[in-house]
């Protein structure tokens, strides 16, 4: 698997179809490595231990200056990779995948062969199991319940903002949280600002969220915030069938309605 | 010769805050351990370097520095403000954790002595531990540390007896006043932990000075996607961001965190960025540690403790830089 | 500073504290012609007026809880009747999916209400605003349980 | 620094009654940025608005807050008060102190505070107001007119008049509407085809005017003075360019036994029909559900007849697309259906009919050439038994107001029928004769004085069948206080007016509201009536609430007055309520333009000085901006912001709020 990985890789430098691949480097952790040179894509690795989330790489302006890029991805990088190209933010052609998945090399996909890919091989990728019995676990407690978890564990919040940058959804050049005329958002960690950072940046990706787990593994203090994404997945999926990333013309849940759309709830 | 067990440390920390002391200790919170305050029932978790530092104990990450009354009228009037400094020991802090304080202590009384930042060191007692072992990310030993440095604490406890024993050292008077607590008893030190140096500091001092614009940043900084994490965990990083906010009743000076590694940190208002990307970010942070710093304040504003890598999402990791840098400047 | 502003004057009882966000062309008229018609409420309801429900940004709700709101109203046209065709089609998605983000964090259905009220409706507004009051007085002051609160 | 201006209005006792005005403006007085606050009885009044003016001049005011009734009533009136003495209209806020406040609360202290609390929010939101400056755009000068009756006539003949251009859409095959189909109109009883038909062929013939009948509007887009209009012509399958009117086709026609919808099914018409003889245009129409030939392919009888080859059986729906300026909805009533009312016969009785019913039999041009005959069998009828009232006022099963025209009617259908047959009974029962109009009181005296309809005061409260057909009436003389029953050949209902079908699918296209019943709503129940919320959609006649012909005429000629008074400026000022992009924060994720209910909001390369592309940003289209702010709610940036209701701004109301 991995000798077709490289060889990909290397061969799509040497055809100038990417002047940079974006990969997992085989050393402890699997961070990011940028491989510019054929020979160099031995460094390339891809396993159960890669965490991040590369398709983030592509809201730095310093890789955005540097296409066209292939980036290695597994499933939930692929949704990444067609969320950005129908929210405008990949140039057509610019960015090409590496599909890899567990230990299969599945082959080079445009944002398009991806979605493609996508709905052949992996129709229905949702939370995993164990995500939404943290969900279900959670949802069983009583509304004070929930305060009290959430304001225990958002007090741990130190705003360094990793689950941001870990998103590559989060690619806003101005955050909502540096606005500051007016600041919706308070800076300070402390209870109420945690709380709306917290909650506006699990609502900001609702319908778009690829549940890659990128933002968790990121956090420092080690806050459940898959089990927001989670929530807000299966949601959008059961009202409005929302499944993001298997559309690269896909439409934004938040930003357009269906007159079937429920309102039980409205008086 | 003071000794305590180790499996005795709660019940060092018990008789402290029966001695009104706040005890701050390293606890296992569901995975992630975090220094924060000791009440009984906790254990101690002394095998991993926590997420934060005593740096949090004395510089918390939001602290509200002034408090204006409004009025009606829309005029405002000063208001008193209540400085929290609670009498603290911290327990078990890491000696790289404790060799940060010289460091702190010099910026926070530099030109302006800052208040709130002194009265906390004042009534923090810190009591660090030994490391009986490293981890890949530790580097103490390259920038002038050792595990079982004793630069910055008021008592050593150093492992003895093949880590059952803890041997308590007074370091100041701060820390002899706690000696009455741990009893007498005898006992063989363990051998600190062996970590190697893995880059010689000052040489990368010596490059920082006179590679400023080196290609080199460029790709070093690929992978840093921005966030705070490092700087926020960091034992000596202290750039703080001052806001405002306000309700109808009150307006409360905020002194928040900030990090050289966010975009905005250094945005001006007229939208010109001098550091534009991050490469420009992470050689901030470098040069600022190993060679500014230095300069000015002639310690690094880096104890080799690791967080920053062990936290990094991306796998930057500054003492990797340095050992670039030195076969760099070689 | 949350006690230290009472949308009824020094009253010993607990009123509750409620900012509603309606939309100009329908409940906002809904509420004028609750006037009209003399129609008599609870006065614990303060109204931030928008031009429609799709104007609303969940960032305005959390903010209001932030302030120490008890319970928060979103309030615009029916389905079909926005007065800019959709705003109120964009606004429900938002709220159906912003509820429940929100439920999961222990703001529930008694703190966050939602209607549709239109300019005909007076009586449906007066009734809505008594109805709203009565369910928070019951649920008591948010303060204590408002994981959002300001500190 | 801000300098407001409040100004708490007592509106004579509707406020000062429950809210202590002066308290309010002292509290107000001490608001940040508020260095003038009053309270005066009323502020709308010329002295009230001089004391606005004046303060403004002196004090140097940058904003106001007028603490008053609904902005809805008087928020123009004083910013163009602010203008006058120079100020930005859009500097002047109003907090809502009498809607929202003194009517609805009791609770003298209550009531106060709350009022603090709103002038405060809106001395919050005034502090960030901008000057904005109305937007222009360029006005198309023809004009749409929806339904083909008298209202949606007179409307269009009065703006053709005027010089503009009038698309008159009409759903069935000819116009007319329900005035085609009355035999004669009260209070002075002339022919209504007679005044009808010649309006009708003026229509038709106007240089300024184009029929578009047998079509339906299909979609809206734009706004006022651009609207973009698609109608769906429907098939008529006989080329109205060929067509000569010559009959033949309907004439040979082999289907002669469909009911006719003009003559209230009393009468027949076949497949290939014009509804009536006067029909503008006075071209047949296929109707495609009863034709064989359309249905079966068999027949064809009509093509092989018509000497002018202009049957098309080939012919489809069409959709054209009209650029129009301004929109007048004349789309009308119909009757309620009476088979409501089980007791009434539930709809069964063939010889209990409605109004129009009637009107059809008693027309010359009707299917009994009018002759009064009941539906039975022919026979004419003895005794007829009017209700004036079915189905109105009767929030139960029918609807709760007043329908308007029925007494009137109803009291002419009495005296037609006593013209025709002079032995016959005209029974009458009625809950009040509402003869409010001008001629009408003596019109109603006649009936009953000079033609001798009989006069019952009571309602009816079942009608029965005998098997000899008789119609026994039982009700109550509630004047005489006893039980009347009555052996009736034939029941006339007064049945309740309601909207035309299909009338709320037409709002809703138009964003125009309307009322529990379907009505549509006009902008302002007094001072707006023919203008509707949405700009540049007015209406006229019964599809706003039920008028007789003489309403309907003039709030047609108000609704050709508004539109010409739009058409007399080649450009249209527009509130400047509309939203903006901040390009340099804008990450261009799309969701604004996916967003906007408009269009307005598209595309926008960022160039640089050589034209190169540097980004691409969405940006805003002021002419089709219409200000609801749905882009600024899905911009996670906050790069989108909507002018008169920024997030600065309403981030302050809420923080002055608690």
């Amino acid at each position: 698997m991995m000798k077709a990985l490289r060889e990909a890789a290397a061969k799509l430098l040497q055809e100038k179809r990417a002047v940079l691949v974006i990969g997992y480097a085989d050393r402890k952790g699997r961070p990011a490595v940028f491989v510019s040179k054929p020979e160099d894509c031995g460094r390339l690795v891809y396993d159960s231990s890669c965490r991040q989330n590369l398709a983030a790489y592509l809201g730095k302006p310093e890789l955005r200056a540097r296409l066209p890029v292939a980036v290695v991805a597994p499933p939930a990088v692929l949704r990444s990779l067609v969320v950005l190209t129908a929210e405008s933010q990949i140039p057509a052609g610019q960015v090409l995948a590496l599909a890899v998945d567990h230990d299969a090399f599945l082959g080079v996909f445009d944002a398009a062969g991806a979605a493609e890919l996508l709905r052949s091989k992996f129709p229905d990728l949702g939370p995993e199991k164990a995500l939404l019995e943290r969900v279900a676990e959670l949802s069983k407690k009583s509304a004070a319940e929930r305060a009290a978890f959430w304001a225990e564990e958002f007090a741990k919040c130190t705003r360094c903002y990793a689950c941001r940058a870990a998103c590559p959804g989060c690619y806003c050049s101005r955050c909502i949280v540096e606005k500051n005329a007016p600041q919706w958002v308070s800076t300070a960690a402390l209870g109420h600002g945690n709380y709306t950072w917290n909650v506006m940046r699990a609502f900001h990706q609702s319908g778009r969220c690829t549940l890659c787990g990128a933002c968790e593994a990121a956090c420092p203090q080690g806050l459940p915030l898959m089990v927001l994404n989670a929530v807000l997945d299966r949601e959008a999926l059961a009202e409005f069938d929302a499944r993001p990333g298997y559309d690269p013309e896909g439409k934004p849940v938040i930003g357009s309605w269906s007159a079937e759309d429920d309102h039980s709830y409205m008086r | 010769m003071k000794t305590i067990a180790i499996d005795r440390l709660p019940d060092l920390a018990q008789a402290l805050s029966k001695a009104g002391y706040r005890v701050v200790a390293p606890v296992d919170e569901g995975g992630v351990v975090r220094l924060r305050e000791w009440t009984k029932g906790l254990a101690l978790a002394l095998d991993a370097v926590p997420v934060n530092s005593v740096k949090d104990v004395l510089f918390p990450r939001s602290e509200v520095v002034a408090r204006f009354a409004l009025e009606e009228s829309g005029g405002f009037t000063p208001a008193p403000l209540e400085r929290s400094a609670p009498k603290t020991v911290v327990l078990c802090a890491r000696p790289c954790d404790a060799a940060a304080l010289s460091a702190l202590d010099a910026v926070f009384n530099w030109d302006y002595r800052d208040g709130s930042y002194n009265a906390r060191r004042a009534a923090t007692t810190v009591v660090s531990l030994a490391c009986f072992k490293a981890d890949e990310h530790c580097f103490c030993t390259s920038v002038n540390g050792a595990p079982d440095g004793t630069a910055g604490a008021d008592a050593l406890l150093r492992p003895a007896d093949g880590g059952k024993k803890l041997v308590f050292e007074a370091l100041s008077d701060k820390g002899r006043q706690l000696e009455a607590m741990v009893s007498d008893g005898q006992a063989v030190p363990d051998a600190p932990a062996a970590l190697k140096r893995r880059f010689d500091s000052a040489a990368v001092g010596r490059w920082l000075a006179s590679n400023f614009e080196s290609p080199f940043w460029k790709e070093a900084a690929l992978a840093c996607l921005g966030c705070g994490a490092c700087a926020y965990a960091c034992p000596v990083c202290h750039c703080f961001d001052l806001q405002d906010e306000s309700d109808k009743k009150e307006c409360r000076r905020l002194r928040n965190w900030d990090s050289c590694g966010f975009g905005l940190f250094t945005l001006h208002a007229s939208g010109h960025n001098p550091r534009p990307d991050q490469s420009a970010r992470w050689r901030q942070r470098v040069t600022h540690k190993f060679s500014i710093y230095p300069q000015k304040f002639k310690t690094f504003a880096c104890t080799g403790c690791g967080r920053c890598a062990r936290l990094c999402q991306a796998g930057m990791a500054i003492a990797e830089t340095c050992e670039r840098i030195e076969a760099l400047g070689r | 500073m949350k006690t230290e502003t009472s949308a009824v004057p020094a009253a010993t009882a607990f009123e509750p504290r409620i900012t509603a966000f309606v939309c100009n062309w329908c409940t906002y008229a809904g509420a004028d012609l609750a006037g009209t018609s003399r129609l008599q409420y609870a006065p614990n309801m303060r109204i931030i007026k928008l031009p429609c429900t799709g104007r609303i940004d969940p960032l305005f709700v959390l903010k209001a809880f932030e302030d120490g709101a008890d319970a928060v109203l979103v309030s615009g046209c029916h389905p079909g009747d926005c007065h800019y065709t959709s705003g109120n089609y964009h606004a429900r998605r938002r709220w159906t999916l912003f509820r429940k983000l929100l439920a999961l964090t222990g703001i529930g259905d008694d703190r966050l209400f939602f209607s549709w009220v239109s300019a005909a409706e007076g009586q449906k507004f007066a009734d809505l605003v008594n109805d709203v009051t009565a369910k928070v007085r019951q649920a008591g002051p948010f303060r204590a349980a408002n994981p959002g609160r300001r500190a | 620094m801000a300098r407001i201006g409040v100004f708490i209005c007592h509106c004579g006792e509707n406020i000062g009654r429950t809210v202590d005005c002066p308290a309010v403006a002292a509290a107000a007085a001490r608001m940040p940025g508020v260095v003038h606050s009053v309270d005066y009885k009323y502020m709308c009044s010329d002295p009230g608005q001089q004391m606005i003016k004046k303060a403004i001049v002196e004090k140097k005011l940058t904003g106001v807050v007028v603490g008053a009734c609904s902005p809805r009533m008087h928020e123009r009136t004083f910013r163009a008060a602010a203008a006058e003495a120079g100020l930005n209209p859009f500097l002047l806020e109003m907090a809502n102190l009498r809607e929202h406040c003194s009517w609805v609360h009791s609770d003298q202290a209550a009531a106060t505070q709350k009022a603090i609390d709103l002038v405060r929010v809106m001395v919050a939101k005034a502090r960030r107001d901008r000057a904005l400056r109305p937007i222009r755009v360029p006005v198309e000068p023809t004009a749409l007119v929806v339904g083909g009756g008298i209202a949606g006539i007179q409307a269009a003949l009065d703006i053709a008049a005027g010089g503009k251009k009038v698309v008159l859409v009409e759903r069935g095959p000819s116009i007319g509407g329900h005035m085609a189909r009355l035999s004669e109109t009260f209070p002075t009883l002339d022919c209504s085809q007679c005044i009808l038909t010649p309006r009708m062929v003026e229509a038709a013939s106007h240089p300024n005017i184009t029929l578009m009948t047998y079509s339906e509007v299909e979609s809206v887009e734009g706004f006022v003075g651009n609207f973009t209009v698609t109608v769906r012509r429907k098939a008529r399958y006989v080329d109205p360019a060929k067509c000569t009117g010559c009959g033949d086709c309907f004439n040979k026609c082999p289907l002669k036994k469909i009911p006719n919808e003009f003559d209230a099914g009393l009468g027949m018409r076949r497949a290939i029909y014009v509804p009536f003889p006067q029909a503008v245009p006075n071209k047949p129409v296929i109707d495609a559900a009863h034709c064989t030939m359309l249905q079966k392919g068999k027949c064809g009888l009509c093509a092989k007849v018509c000497p002018r080859g202009a049957i098309d059986y080939k012919d489809q729906d069409r959709l054209e697309k009209i650029k129009v300026g301004a929109v007048v909805l004349a789309t009308g009533f119909q009757l309620w259906d009476h088979a409501a009312y089980g007791e009434y016969g539930g709809g069964r009785y063939q010889d209990v009919i409605d109004g129009f019913a009637f009107e059809r039999l008693a027309s010359a041009s009707g299917p009994t050439g009018g002759r009064i005959k009941r539906p039975s069998d022919g026979v004419e009828p003895k005794t007829v038994v009017f209700l004036s009232c079915c189905g109105s006022r009767d929030d139960k099963a029918g609807k709760k107001y007043c329908s308007k025209i029925c007494c009137m009617y109803t009291a002419k259908h009495a005296m037609l029928y006593r013209h025709k047959v002079h032995d016959g009974r005209a029974v009458v029962f009625y809950m009040d004769v509402r003869a409010a109009g001008k001629g009408y009181e003596e019109f109603v005296r006649r009936a009953i004085e000079a033609d001798g309809a009989e006069y019952v005061r009571g309602r009816v409260s079942r009608i029965t069948r005998r098997k000899d057909g008789t119609l026994v009436v039982r009700g109550a003389d509630t004047l005489a206080g006893r039980p009347v029953t009555i052996e009736a050949d034939l029941v006339v209902l007064a049945d309740a007016v309601v909207p035309r079908s299909g009338s709320e699918k037409l709002a809703q296209l138009f964003g125009v509201g309307y009322d529990q019943d379907g009505f549509y709503s006009e902008a302002h129940p007094k001072l707006r009536p023919v203008e509707t919320a949405a700009a540049g959609v007015f209406l006229a006649g019964a599809c706003q609430a039920p008028k007789d012909i003489p309403e309907s005429v003039s709030q047609a000629s108000a609704s050709a007055a508004k539109v010409l008074g739009l058409f007399a400026k080649p450009e249209l000022e527009r509130e400047p309520i509309i939203a903006r992009v901040n390009r340099t924060t804008c990450a261009h994720c799309r969701a604004c333009i996916s967003a906007c209910p408009y269009g307005a909001t598209r595309d926008f390369d960022v160039l640089d000085r050589a034209g190169k592309v540097l980004r691409t940003v969405a940006e805003v289209n002021e002419g089709l901006c219409q200000g609801c702010g749905t882009c600024a709610a899905v911009c996670r940036s906050h790069s989108v912001d909507l002018d008169g209701f920024t997030g600065e701004q309403i981030h302050a109301e809420l923080s002055a709020l608690l």
